[in-house]
């Protein structure tokens, strides 16, 4: 046990954010937002030469092989910098991939490595609600194609993708239900409608619907009977990612907010010296970091290959609230000056109130881990893992 | 102790209804719209508001010698509060200026921004933060010289929200040069197109996309404000000369209760409610989520004391009562219960609280989301919360200063 | 409108205030948590004597007829003075009497208001819920007399009463449920077992159980009809005057706490001139205050007869979170001597955590506020009072 | 970054609770229970710890050259959870004495005390707090005088909880009485039979009833401690005369931490989670209701906090790291979210939840009251959160003094 990052860990992370730090000022990302695309092109291709794109996959596909924990700390640099690059949304699919892919799915990975390939990921629909049951837009089997029907709602960076990863219900041709699954599609086929979306993060999320789209049955992810699990890796991934970015992103905000109240003066005094600014303060101390603790314990545990969608869900549900909490309150030690849009800091906050209501909400996260502790057999113990039942809401 | 209003009182607020029902069309809203914008007055909307001041219903609660109705506050409460209801309209006689000038005002001031004001000819910005002290107004520096009967106003004001459209400020400046802190303090009413003021926009969050009405805080714009040598005459000085804390503190505390203050903190518990009981797509089903069902009932209980709070605050004023505390209470209670409502809220609508204004498929104009973006305002805006908590604590409870 | 107190509300409320100041030191409080009989006798006769207890009875009762919200000021006194007497206990049924009972129980008033009469009421049973739908315990009519079998969980007072108000569901002599009422029970009656509780309050609370108990049929309060209502009206009031008698505790708690911090010197102060504690304090102030206002508006409406159950079930809720809360940050600022028994305060901490958990939950009114809320037509305003719906929870 | 014990941890813990599941036996159980209410220690029990020492789980992370193991700071957490989880004993290594003087202590004072305690014949309590100063050490009296080889010692402790079992007090003093805060204490190791020494019992809260095992501050008693012109040796000094604030502050970041700090936190999380599973009168129902899965949900993340940061405070320890503001973070969060579940778990329960030790009807004993009427003790016992906030504002985040 040593919860703290090794020497190594600490130098890849210390590297991104000096990179990110020299690369990816304020200004950068105050000019994405009125982009079309959402994205710095250039950023991307600085940021993948270095090689931070394979970090943790495969060596065969051209990657480091490193554990996933690796990403997680880019991750938190990525949110701390609010680099506007389609980081998660590649990532979070291309690891699915690794993970489930048939060996010609895993050959994309090599163009992912180094930047060429962005993809994207759709699993939430109309009802909003991030859930495997939620899931109705149907994959239905017609001959040697799939074809999609239905709606994503809330897809980060579909329009700049080359790929989307869609969660469905697969049908078969005799109409019965197979279950969930995942499917790759070609963000250009005919059928796809995308209909950009205008969220607080001013980012690159959309609406998607799928009218007749044909996929070959090779797209599919993994084999038949590993949809379920495809799925719910593709939500685990998506989920704990966005807390690292949280966390990096609420962590920024405090540092900004805590330099902030030492050198502004009222009262005679800088208004960092009060008890009640310093009280808040720790507060939000304990809020990131509680957020890093529970983040990066789920990150380890899917590193090793453990059941983790507890932890994920700890992990998110306490990021929700923690982290808008974190930057709320870096706003209101501010003052009026952060409610002003040329102000940087409420890029921060305006991200962050974002990407609590995506990958799952409280509620949904809270519901996961009421049902491992009590819908399961046996005593619980805090420090001994919980497993959810087969039946378990997700 | 009575919790009900009199009958007259709801007879007055029946007339307001029956009135905005008839007079308020989708075209005169529609001017009022463009207005905000900054597109000037319509004619529909300057009949709307002619018609309001042949009702008296603009400045209800102001003496009648001035050309108000000499109502009482609950009178003036229900005008506040049916008005902005319908249409995010302040009227009926709180806000930053007159109510000053009538405490405080000479007789020949009274009788020109009293009835100036009822007539919406005259209307104030408040001038009081600077960029270096946004809570702590005793640190002010915004100074004005007196030459015999002209005063020079030098320095700047930030955050003053709707100068573009008053015709004056109600300025905080330092007439004593070498005061320190409250002391040496004046105000000045200063008509805004006096020579060397110039407004520069500041443009906030929720400037693109506009937000919706009922947002709280979503003013798309504040503005800073300079004064290079400007000269007024020495009668724009409301009260005595270095007077100027003890007539803004009375002001203040009353700009931090209210019909305005009271609905930005409580209009989305209502918004919440309504559009859940709806149970349509996408929010079906959460009507019987007794999760949602419990975190509502809490946020309206909660909204119920932001109401009784200022039910207090009125009753206390009607008496003619003087606050101990009670407008710093309510200035701490209410904001912070719009920053939990706020938030838990767009945990119950997920990934919807993030739409927009004009975004596809975002939920009542993107109002929830939007009120991510302004919420904490109000706990900022002022008097801080901190501050407020410090008030209450000090002269609420007698609790002592800190020594070092 | 006026929210706050008239010349008359505040001169009562300070005579009985006064009163209980002079007679009811802690040390009499403390006392009595010792004695078998959980009261004070002596002040009983004194309180009684003064006409406290008629003061909301009618005047053909011997009463003074005033509203109902001078008893509830009278029991924010109660409160705020822990006031060993079972003015609740006894008053609480006696209004339901004076609202539902015949022209025989209506004399029992007589010797309520002279403080002859002691009752007490039960409600909750072995569920420990607070609702007319966990009313099991049986009143099966037989002849002229009412069969009563069952349990009464949480009764205070019991011992002391001559009389109990019992919430039953009756049962016609074929077996039909008639549906809930309320019954008066003489406490000596055959096959009634009494076995008192230790509570955190160290009050007088019991669990009794009533084995074939007849009462005759006349002994059932008010019609037939008028079962549900009475039930009703027992369990608001109930509720509603906890409220009181917690809000005047809360009070009190708070106001030892900010007398003890302005003398109490650390670190080189009064720890009253700290900004944390400060804080603390303001926050109890509007914990207190908004409890107040919840509660007097509900007693207000009952007082003049408007329907009341959502507000009583606002005050409630809210009491229970806020008064605690009070409480316990009174404790905090007298740090560790808040934990030692011989210190009054925690007489006031330990009666309000027990007022907290009586008279319906948090989670049970916020219930019945929901329904009023979401399941009923039309749109809801803050200011316009809400109806529960016929099925609302209860 | 590894999230998991090594495999020799786990199989130190598997060794140990098979150890428990055998020795722990119902009447060892009843001895320890009657030692800890004043009875004197029984056979059995006796018998119970000369085999725990045996094993060397007494003291299992101090040197071996003082008759530990010199396991790590990882090995000492598991013996610290498995016996308090068992049967609420602190063993392992943790407290407040033998880590200040294996820190501190001089060659001689190490060889006596450290075999002393793992024998458990040493005990310490601690003298830290008097009656006008309970957070502000700074601000101690109680004097020792140095009269050449000797101290005398006259003053007085409060709340020195386990003085009536201790053998020695670790004793904060003012060796220098000219000096002011800090400045000027020296820490003594003072044998409780020393003449002059008075203990004077103060009962708490939870001594009627007595509050049933895992209650969060449960002791029913604490006490006074008189020093009346008590003579000790100079070689009772724990490091140099003078140095004491120095010397606390590391055993007093020590005690904030650890399994005892964690599981007096999390242990209701746990109680709560198995007892509402269970699904039996008088709680049936409530493990289908989805506001106490919410709220469950939410105090089990609160309690992997506590976890976790517990976990983080030994890999700090562990790499022989200080702490920078990471005790005092971990002493708001779990002492507060004690707090928070203690609460929340009682509006859960109901009515059952008032019910104390030896009532009729009470749920588990009655730990969820007894829990309501200890929890905010954590909260301001060994620095209050308040004094806490403070630390990790300054040290942690360099935040400024308040100045007038």
């Amino acid at each position: 046990m040593d919860v703290l990052s090794d020497e190594q860990e600490a130098l890849i992370q210390r590297t991104a954010g000096e990179f990110l730090a020299a690369e990816c000022p304020p200004s950068l990302v105050r000019a994405v937002e009125k982009s079309e695309e959402k994205y710095s092109k250039q950023l991307w291709t600085k940021f993948a030469d270095l090689g931070w794109l394979g970090l943790c996959l495969p060596e065969e596909q051209g990657g480091q092989g490193l554990p996933l924990t690796y990403l997680g700390l880019v991750l938190e640099e990525v949110g701390r910098y609010l680099a506007p690059l389609p980081v998660h949304s590649t990532m979070v699919p291309a690891l699915v991939l690794a993970s489930f892919g048939t060996p010609v799915q895993m050959k994309l990975l090599e163009r992912v490595a180094c930047g060429e390939l962005l993809l994207s990921f759709g699993i939430v629909e109309r009802s909003g609600r991030w859930s495997t049951d939620a899931i109705a837009l149907s994959g239905r089997r017609d001959g040697n194609d799939i074809v999609l029907n239905g709606s994503k709602y809330f897809v980060d960076n579909f329009r700049i993708a080359q790929k989307c990863m869609v969660a469905v219900r697969m049908f078969g041709a005799d109409g019965g239900d197979e279950g969930p699954a995942a499917v790759l599609v070609d963000t250009a086929s005919a059928g796809i409608h995308c209909e950009p979306l205008l969220t607080t993060a001013k980012d690159g999320e959309s609406v998607v619907r799928f009218d007749d789209v044909r996929v070959p049955q090779s797209n599919r992810v993994g084999a038949p009977r590993q949809g379920r699990a495809a799925v719910d890796a593709l939500m685990d991934y998506a989920s704990v990612f966005l807390v690292s970015q949280m966390q990096g992103a609420a962590r920024r905000a405090m540092e900004f907010a805590v330099e902030y109240v030492k050198h502004r003066e009222a009262f005679g005094q800088p208004i960092g010296a009060f008890q009640a600014i310093q009280h808040m303060a720790a507060d939000m101390v304990n809020a990131v970091d509680g957020t890093q603790l529970l983040g990066r314990e789920a990150v380890w545990r899917l590193s090793r290959g453990l059941p983790a969608r507890v932890e994920v869900a700890q992990a998110k549900s306490f990021a929700n609230e923690k982290c808008l909490m974190v930057c709320r309150s870096a706003q209101q030690m501010h003052g009026g000056i952060g409610f002003i849009a040329e102000f940087d800091l409420n890029l921060w906050y305006r991200r962050v109130t974002s990407w609590t209501l995506r990958g799952g909400t409280t509620y949904e996260h809270r519901a996961r881990i009421a049902s491992a502790l009590l819908d399961t057999p046996g005593e619980v113990r805090l420090g001994r893992a919980l497993e959810l039942p087969a039946a378990a809401p997700d | 102790m009575d919790f009900a209003f009199t009958e007259d009182e709801e007879r007055l607020r029946a007339e307001i209804k029956a009135f905005i029902a008839r007079q308020l069309t989708p075209e005169v809203k529609a001017q009022l719209i463009a207005e905000r914008e900054g597109h000037g007055r319509g004619p529909l909307a300057a009949a709307f508001f002619r018609d309001i001041y042949e009702r008296g219903w603009l400045g209800v609660s102001w003496p009648k010698q001035y050309g108000g109705q000499g109502a009482n506050r609950f009178a003036q409460y229900i005008v506040e509060e049916e008005f902005y209801r319908a249409a995010q309209l302040v009227i009926g006689g709180g806000g930053t200026g007159v109510p000053a000038v009538l405490a405080a005002g000479t007789e020949e001031q009274k009788r020109y921004y009293v009835p100036g004001s009822i007539r919406r000819e005259i209307s104030f910005c408040q001038g009081y933060s600077e960029p270096h002290c946004g809570t702590d107004l005793a640190g002010i520096r915004c100074r004005a010289t007196r030459h015999g009967e002209i005063f020079i106003i030098n320095g700047q004001k930030i955050y003053t929200t709707g100068a573009q459209a008053a015709t004056h400020i109600y300025l905080m400046v330092r007439t004593d040069p070498n005061s320190k802190r409250q002391a040496g303090l004046s105000i000045l009413l200063v008509p805004m197109n006096t020579p060397g003021i110039t407004i520069r926009p500041l443009w906030t969050i929720q400037s693109d996309p506009p937000a919706p009405p009922k947002t709280t805080y979503g003013e798309p714009r504040t503005n800073e404000v300079f004064f290079d040598n400007v000269e007024v005459p020495a009668t724009c000085l409301l009260g005595a000369e270095g007077d100027g804390w003890a007539v803004a503190q009375r002001g203040l505390n009353l700009d931090r209760v209210g019909a305005w203050r009271y609905l930005i903190s409580v209009m989305r518990d209502e918004d919440i409610v309504n559009l859940i009981k709806k149970d349509e797509p996408p929010t079906e089903g959460l009507r019987q989520d007794p999760r949602v069902r419990d975190k509502l009932a809490e946020l309206w209980t909660e909204g119920q004391v932001c109401r009784l709070m200022t039910m207090r605050s009125l009753s206390l004023e009607q008496r003619g009562g003087r606050f101990k505390y009670e407008g710093s209470a309510e200035k701490i209670w209410a904001p912070e219960h719009g920053v939990r409502a706020t938030e838990a809220i767009s945990q119950i609508l997920g990934p919807y609280a993030q739409l927009l204004n004009g975004s596809p498929h975002a939920i009542n104009n993107g109002v929830f989301a939007h009120n991510l973006l302004g919420a904490f305002q109000s706990t900022v805006n002022h008097g801080s919360v901190q501050v407020m908590r410090d008030q209450v604590a000090r002269k609420g409870l007698g609790m002592p200063k800190q020594r070092n």
